[in-house]
């Protein structure tokens, strides 16, 4: 085990996740679950010129599923989805402050941002 | 007799794999369900294979290649003689999913017509759904499930409600690989018999597990594969009641399962070459023969019961461990090696991440069973699995490593 | 540089098969068309993966089971860099006959119509005309064959004739098993496109024996077999371009090719897990990797001219000896390291028994290629193959077997 | 190589082999192949009361197949049906002057043997 995926931020954004939850007004919306190991995540996305105005998700998955979600949600509220775009896996590494993981463990960190940045796609194909 | 633990030592010291650490704890491996480990005779006979008597069967008329030959037909008796069938109803296959398949594609292509019934169950592991799904939807079939209890029994009155809509096959696992539900496949065979389906038994969580005769099930196929029961991955067999292989479509084609071939078509060989196109897995073969001659000589019978002794140590400790919730049924004697189980408020994921921590292996995941999942409404389990290696001091290891993941997650 | 000599006695000591006699001669083995054999890195490479990571890939959490998991993407990756692919276009199978099936089935299936053309050649393994053979009788569709000269190549006239009845697949050998003839499938993968066909290699003789590049080729697909290429059986390859390969549905189900399974249907992995149902044959692809590895050190442009030359030498003694035929192409550019022949009053068989008694290991019949057969009215071949730990000194052996068969029978 | 294999007996019957060519008066015939191994045999009789009355045989194989056919035609001519029904391996081999045969050869040894009573117990059934 990776003892640093059980660090207070990861587990304290496990429990009480920010940003859980549906939202009623979102314009764009994506779910997505990583194969072979029940890890959901989707998410609804208020998108207004150009911005991410408000932002929820829901789903089931690991502790660095969920942190990732909830860290990732609070950091992209109010950024531009040219921004959102740019994201890699070092930011989500550094949101949930690790410094690597292993490519299992990747596939849950990063299906949230995968899942946010598909719904940004999908938003811009139909605009 | 030898004491339990004292024959565990003496296995062990069959498996390389065991002087190995996990992250820096000895090796705890409770994931036999997903794969077992291979004692040093089943390596042994690989590596002689390819040192001494490599080469392609069949059709050699030179001394090596008459070897390999009479190696790989003598896997294949032995093999066959395992689950009790004859030779010729043996077919090697790559694994218990090419198994399920090839009785789906040839049987049931030829077999199943509009409007006929499969009749499944709600525990079976993937392989033994989606090919049936597929088939009836090309079909325009019925595909039925046997529902599951809430403790993971098979319904007694969903079965005769199945049995009631004239399936053509009953297909249903003998173990269940997340529940671990033992069914009994006889009397479901005799019942499918009855209504006038033919009965194919999953035995992948089976045969490396307990005493089976087919003759004595008397089910119509089983399938199984070598790397769940100490044999080398890339091999597996399908066992089916010569008769009806006789009668089936081949299914892959190519060289080996032909008799004669000219530019118009092609006529087929026997069973049961006849559904083994190309170059086989004559290693592998040869493998699964030499594992099944190390489970000989431990007995399938103290097999069943070792794993029943486990069980039956570690799955009251489990039921009484606060905010643990454990699947399937309560009583050993239904139950193969194998216990599933959730942490309230921790995912499966992060179980078995803090297993490893301890060096304790075990599978986190739907286990190729999502209908299970469906059933009781749960992403994922963890799970642990029993095998011939394993002693009653690892589930000691194993109940403080579920008392870590409590502490770690503040929860129970 | 050392010589070509040097080379192979510095090979052959990697291959402990070499230590056994042969009807108590030194083993001269020249069937490796049929199958090669295993250095000692592949054979160590299969047993360190039993002894120290064994374990199944994908899903697992925890270390062993992701050193195996990268273990099986990392040979994944080496193999399909070694025939110029990205490693998603790579699927495992069991062997070439599998991976053609595989193409058949998936691919045939969706877009083969009533009337529609399929162009092979006359020159085509059992396992490249079979498949073929029942997907056109089961859609109605036209299968063309490409006819061959008597010298063994492809009639360019022939192929003309084919490709003007617009096929939508082409589906060729690069380097025929009987007659040795390399067929220019660079030239036919570009007159296949511009038919507006799609392109289909049977590479289990070439991928062996010379450097490949789909890319350079430009073919669709390309299948091939460990087990001639210094790597285990129960492996085999399939490279699919990616855009085709995501397109087609899948073959066989079950564990590990799904996305999600509920009780009326599933959606699938991405390429190439979608084409791996159930439990992959790990260690055989780790033992292929290997065996690649093995090969990339030698340099495949090494063992391309060491076949030639061996080839350029054994040819004429050939075909100036009395009272024996050798079929295929005469100039050794055009022919990879397969010699077929006859000697005059001797059925194959007895040839390859007389072979034996001087320790050389041959394979005679009719080489799962009965339309060549056909094409020169005969029931069968000698035949003899040459690979990297062959010499040029066994060719005097086989020179004087030649002679001991003429002998025995009276003749030539 | 079993040097039996090309001993005098069986090098003579290979080639001059007894009883080769077509029987037009023949009402049993069968024929069949060793797959694999280019082997081919067919066999045509004359079946009178029960009694080989004639035997002749067509085909290709190896000097061990081509001389248990010509031996056999030999050995079963006048012979009762169910005489030729009770022969074996053994019978096939003694004839060869063998004693014994590997698994891979011993096909091609009891192919004719094979085809001749399949060719009976066809005739049998049409009766
Ligand atoms: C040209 C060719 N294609 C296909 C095959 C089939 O290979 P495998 O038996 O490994 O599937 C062979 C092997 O004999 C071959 O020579
Ligand atoms: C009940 C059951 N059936 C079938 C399979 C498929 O086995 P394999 O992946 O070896 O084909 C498994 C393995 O997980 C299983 O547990």
């Amino acid at each position: 085990m990776d003892e640093d995926l059980y660090r207070e931020i990861i587990l304290d954004h496990y429990k009480h996740p920010s940003n859980f939850g549906y939202l009623p007004e979102a314009n764009a919306k994506f779910r997505d679950s990583n194969t072979n190991c029940g890890d959901t995540i989707q998410m609804e996305v208020r998108v207004d010129g150009g911005e991410i105005r408000d932002i929820r998700f829901t789903g089931v998955g690991c502790a660095v599923c969920i942190a990732s979600a909830s860290l990732l949600t609070e950091k992209v509220k109010g950024a531009k989805i040219s921004e959102v775009m740019s994201l890699g896996e070092k930011d989500v590494l550094s949101l949930l402050g690790l410094s690597s993981i292993t490519p299992e463990r990747g596939k849950c960190a990063m299906l949230p941002l995968k899942v946010l940045k598909a719904s940004l796609i999908q938003f811009q194909k139909q605009a | 007799m030898l004491s339990d633990q004292l024959v565990v030592e003496r296995i062990r010291r069959d498996f390389p794999i065991f002087s190995r650490l996990e992250n820096g704890k000895p090796l705890i491996y409770l994931d036999s369900a997903a794969t077992s480990q291979r004692p040093i005779q089943v390596i042994n006979a690989v590596v002689e294979f390819y040192e001494k008597i490599n080469s392609n069967v069949h059709r050699g008329l030179y001394t090596m290649s008459e070897e390999a030959t009479e190696a790989y037909e003598a896997a294949r008796a032995n093999v066959s003689s395992f689950v009790g069938c004859k030779p010729e109803e043996l077919v090697f296959t790559r694994n218990a999913t090419e198994a399920l398949n090839l009785v789906a594609f040839s049987w049931g292509r030829a077999n199943i017509k509009q409007g006929d019934t499969i009749l499944i169950t709600q525990m079976e592991h993937h392989s033994n759904i989606i090919p049936w799904q597929i088939l009836s939807a090309e079909k325009k079939a019925h595909l039925e499930y046997i529902r599951i209890t809430d403790d993971g029994l098979l319904d007694p009155v969903s079965v005769e409600e199945g049995l009631g809509k004239g399936p053509k096959i009953v297909a249903i696992t003998q173990a269940s690989n997340v529940l671990g539900t033992i069914n009994d496949v006889k009397a479901i065979a005799k019942k499918a018999h009855e209504a006038g389906a033919i009965c194919l038994v999953d035995g992948a969580q089976s045969v490396p597990h307990m005493p089976i005769n087919v003759k004595e099930i008397g089910c119509d196929f089983l399938a199984f594969s070598g790397h769940k029961m100490l044999g080398p991955m890339g091999i597996g067999g399908l066992y089916g009641e010569f008769d009806l292989l006789d009668s089936m479509p081949p299914f892959l084609t190519g060289g080996e399962m032909i008799k004669e071939v000219n530019l118009e078509g092609a006529s087929w060989n026997d069973v049961p070459y006849k559904f083994e196109a190309g170059t086989p897995n004559v290693e592998g073969a040869i493998g699964l023969s030499a594992a099944v001659n190390y489970l000989k000589g431990i007995g399938m019978g103290w097999v069943r019961s070792h794993e029943r002794e486990l069980i039956a140590r570690a799955l009251p400790l489990m039921l009484d461990e606060n905010g643990v919730k454990v699947y399937g049924p309560t009583n050993p004697e239904q139950r193969g090696g194998v216990i599933s189980f959730n942490v309230e408020g921790v995912h499966a994921h992060d179980v078995a991440e803090i297993f490893d921590s301890e060096g304790i292996t075990i599978r986190s995941g739907h286990h190729c069973a999502m209908p299970i999942m469906n059933k009781f409404g749960i992403p994922a389990t963890a799970r642990v699995s029993f095998y011939v290696y394993n002693y009653g001091d690892e589930i000691n290891v194993l109940m403080n490593a579920i008392k870590k993941v409590k502490r770690v997650f503040s929860v129970g």
